[in-house]
């Protein structure tokens, strides 16, 4: 199934694209670990976007080049980055309060499941001998302005990912506004979920079938 | 190009509405604004509530503001110091509204507003009149006061070096309120004695990060808002 | 009354003095507005105290030469300072930080009275008038690990100033550990107020006559 | 003369006794006190109770002091990285506990414990499970969670410069947990880079004041965590 939708979708680059696109200029921006942190690789020319690093920096640069590494200059996923002139950095109670205090336009995170009201779950599977991990997904979906999932359509085993209802333990209640997947952009409204834009070759037929909520 | 640097202290201020919550930065004249004060009471905006430390000295700066009636309600921690006339008397008056605020609460009230805590609890002001009314709650066996967040409509602040980013350094005891009321207003202003280009501060060095401001102005040379008051000078002036 | 007390007590230099030497070296110490600011002068050389001026200095030095002031250089009491190679300039949330966390080993502070269970009363007197000023005096004697009184033994008109109980409002209840006065110096203990050192020339029943609480 | 200078790592842990809470600075390998740790594991104290952002990587570090058997339980809002092995491995046998925090409020609960707040109110982790049990407030019709301050008997840090006060500096995002953690123990032991004459920091530029800094160990040459990791090294290296 995620073949399938792999073969008529958008690519993870694509999806990073289109996310990048409905970036405003200006914007403060946090990318989660995995596929939001291909976005910066797609923000057009003449856009400038502040990116911020929950682990103490605002202004975070491309990846570095080979051999110039900082091993203290890293990004929330342990990366190595760099940093833009006018950037700066801080401890973890600043940089949460700019998460917290509602400073960061958008956060753009990775997801288990998102169901029809928003809820969003993406940081335990509840299974047993799994170690919980939270980090600081569930402070940025409770204080950013706007937050935005990118993720597969379906999960690896074919399962859909948009629920009715998150089965696995909530990040946070009532807080996605909108989805990017491999198959569709799909907004968080009051009335439900409701598609923005299909990939090439994805029709509505097709994407009900691959999603459990109501589009 | 993201760039925060307007040409005017009256362009910075232009839409600062009636009614609106203002935080002034400024620990007696050290760090006061004193010209984006001047230009918001050329504005004329009414029925402002101000948070500052203290409610201004001589005429000028806040006290003219004050003066020139454009203030409803201070919420302050010290209003009455050497050369403050013109508060007491309108407050003697009933003219003008008092929130009293230990120094300390103000400050973590303003930074909580600036970091998404609605309340939070603290030792300050137990036993005094100021806890009369307020939640009080035992931790460890210890009394302590609920306090709320303070958020407002803008703030202005003076800082010393600023960016197009609008990250800010400050001078000096002049830093006190600056820092933490430019993370709690949806309007940060922040007038600047030198901007320089995008980098040229020490990343490590930066006080108040840009996300938190909305607009600097230059001015150079801020007027000397003591010596004004030593010379009895008035707004305009 | 106050005359007779400043010809057989300490003046207010002495009463600084003798604050100033009971004051363990490395200590951090917040000084008042008033006599207490001038205990600085009478550290005696070898013993290092670091002043803390709680709108945003750590390391506050000497009053500058005439000329050298900086008006953007000031101590609570908004005076003309200086700081010492090794301050720190910090801003308010982080300054009362420091005071309400516990870091501060000492605030000298003046009073309108102490009670005989070390309540303080130094911010207002209640009067119909008086503009209310509070300051950071409520959250010193909240936070300070030890909380000193220098004051006049008796009020101007001739009161006692160590009172039953405060007439005054209060800025904190039972925060009171020592005081020192132009007669004598007394420790608030749980069993009551202690005579640690009389001036010279003041006899404990003088003293008594001239104090409402039992000492 | 304060001299907050001491000679060597092993006599700045000396006195961490067995039960004591310690709080660990670093994210991941970044600011994490590598020698301090070593130090501590030298030491054998046990029963320790760990607040730190991560529950360390390889063999080395954090992870060695877990797997030494000296840590009883691990505050920690991420115990789960790639190279974790240890912490996973003991906590799924049942012997050692965990509390997990999600990471802003872990960072607020350090700074209020340092700042005197016993409790405060947050919105993060509402209607998730670690908010369970815990009280929930409206303000504004919004509901928050009360999270209580942590305090700990030691902190041990890693800063970029330091002086004969204690007054610190970090290196770009090696800051991380060190500002707080340093202000929320009774003791604070920091490991620098390069100890410099008093006065040498630019008082704008001190991240930590003296005043919350109890010991200051000059470690020029700190092991690369991440690079002992890589090379799967184990404690002693």
């Amino acid at each position: 199934m995620l073949n399938t939708a792999i073969e008529i979708g958008w690519s993870r680059k694509e999806m990073a694209q289109k996310a990048a696109l409905d970036i405003p200029d200006g914007s403060y921006v946090n990318l989660g670990i995995g596929i939001p942190e291909l976005i910066a690789e797609f923000v057009p020319p003449g856009i400038e976007v502040i990116y911020h690093t929950e682990n103490g920096l605002l202004g975070m640069g491309p990846v570095p080049e080979k051999g110039q590494e900082d091993v203290e200059l890293i990004n929330a996923g342990k990366k190595y980055i760099t940093a833009i002139p006018g950037a700066c950095y801080f401890h973890h109670a600043d940089s949460f309060a700019m998460i917290r205090g509602g400073h960061i336009d958008i956060s753009v995170l990775g997801a288990y499941q998102v169901s029809k009201e928003g809820d969003l779950a993406n940081w335990s599977t509840g299974e047993p001998g799994a170690i919980p991990a939270v980090g600081g997904a569930m402070d940025l979906v409770a204080g950013v302005k706007s937050v935005w999932v990118i993720t597969d359509h379906n999960s690896k085993d074919g399962k859909a990912k948009l629920v009715h209802e998150c089965a696995f333990p909530l990040t946070g209640k009532a807080v996605v506004d909108r989805i990017y997947t491999n198959l569709a952009i799909i907004d968080v409204t009051e009335k439900g979920l409701r598609v923005r834009e299909l990939a090439p070759g994805v029709t509505m037929e097709y994407l009900q079938e691959h999603t459990e909520a109501p589009l | 190009m993201i760039n925060k640097i307007v040409p005017s202290a009256a362009e910075a201020v232009a839409d600062i509405f009636d009614g609106a919550t203002v935080m002034i930065g400024g620990f007696g004249e050290a760090g006061s604004p004193i010209e984006l004060i001047h230009r918001l009471i050329d504005l004329g905006t009414k029925n402002l509530t101000i948070v500052s430390n203290n409610a201004g000295s001589g005429n000028v700066g806040l006290a003219a503001l004050i003066e020139n009636r454009q203030v409803k309600k201070m919420i302050c921690s010290f209003p009455r110091t050497a050369n403050s006339t013109v508060f007491p008397e309108l407050y003697n008056k009933g003219e003008i509204e008092l929130e009293l605020v230990p120094q300390g609460t103000l400050a973590e009230r303003i930074r909580a507003g600036g970091a998404g805590i609605p309340a939070f609890f603290t030792p300050s002001s137990v036993n005094t009149p100021l806890a009369e009314g307020k939640e009080l709650r035992l931790f460890n066996g210890k009394p302590f006061v609920m306090e709320q967040a303070i958020i407002a409509d803008f703030a202005l602040v003076r800082c010393h070096m600023a960016d197009r980013y609008g990250n800010l350094t400050y001078y000096k005891t002049a830093r006190n309120f600056g820092p933490i009321m430019c993370t709690a207003a949806k309007t940060t202003i922040a007038q600047a004695r030198r901007v320089v280009q995008a980098g040229m501060i020490d990343p490590e060095a930066v006080v108040t990060p840009g996300i938190f401001v909305s607009r600097v102005v230059e001015i150079s040379n801020p007027e000397d808002e003591s010596k004004l008051v030593a010379e009895k000078r008035r707004y305009p002036c």
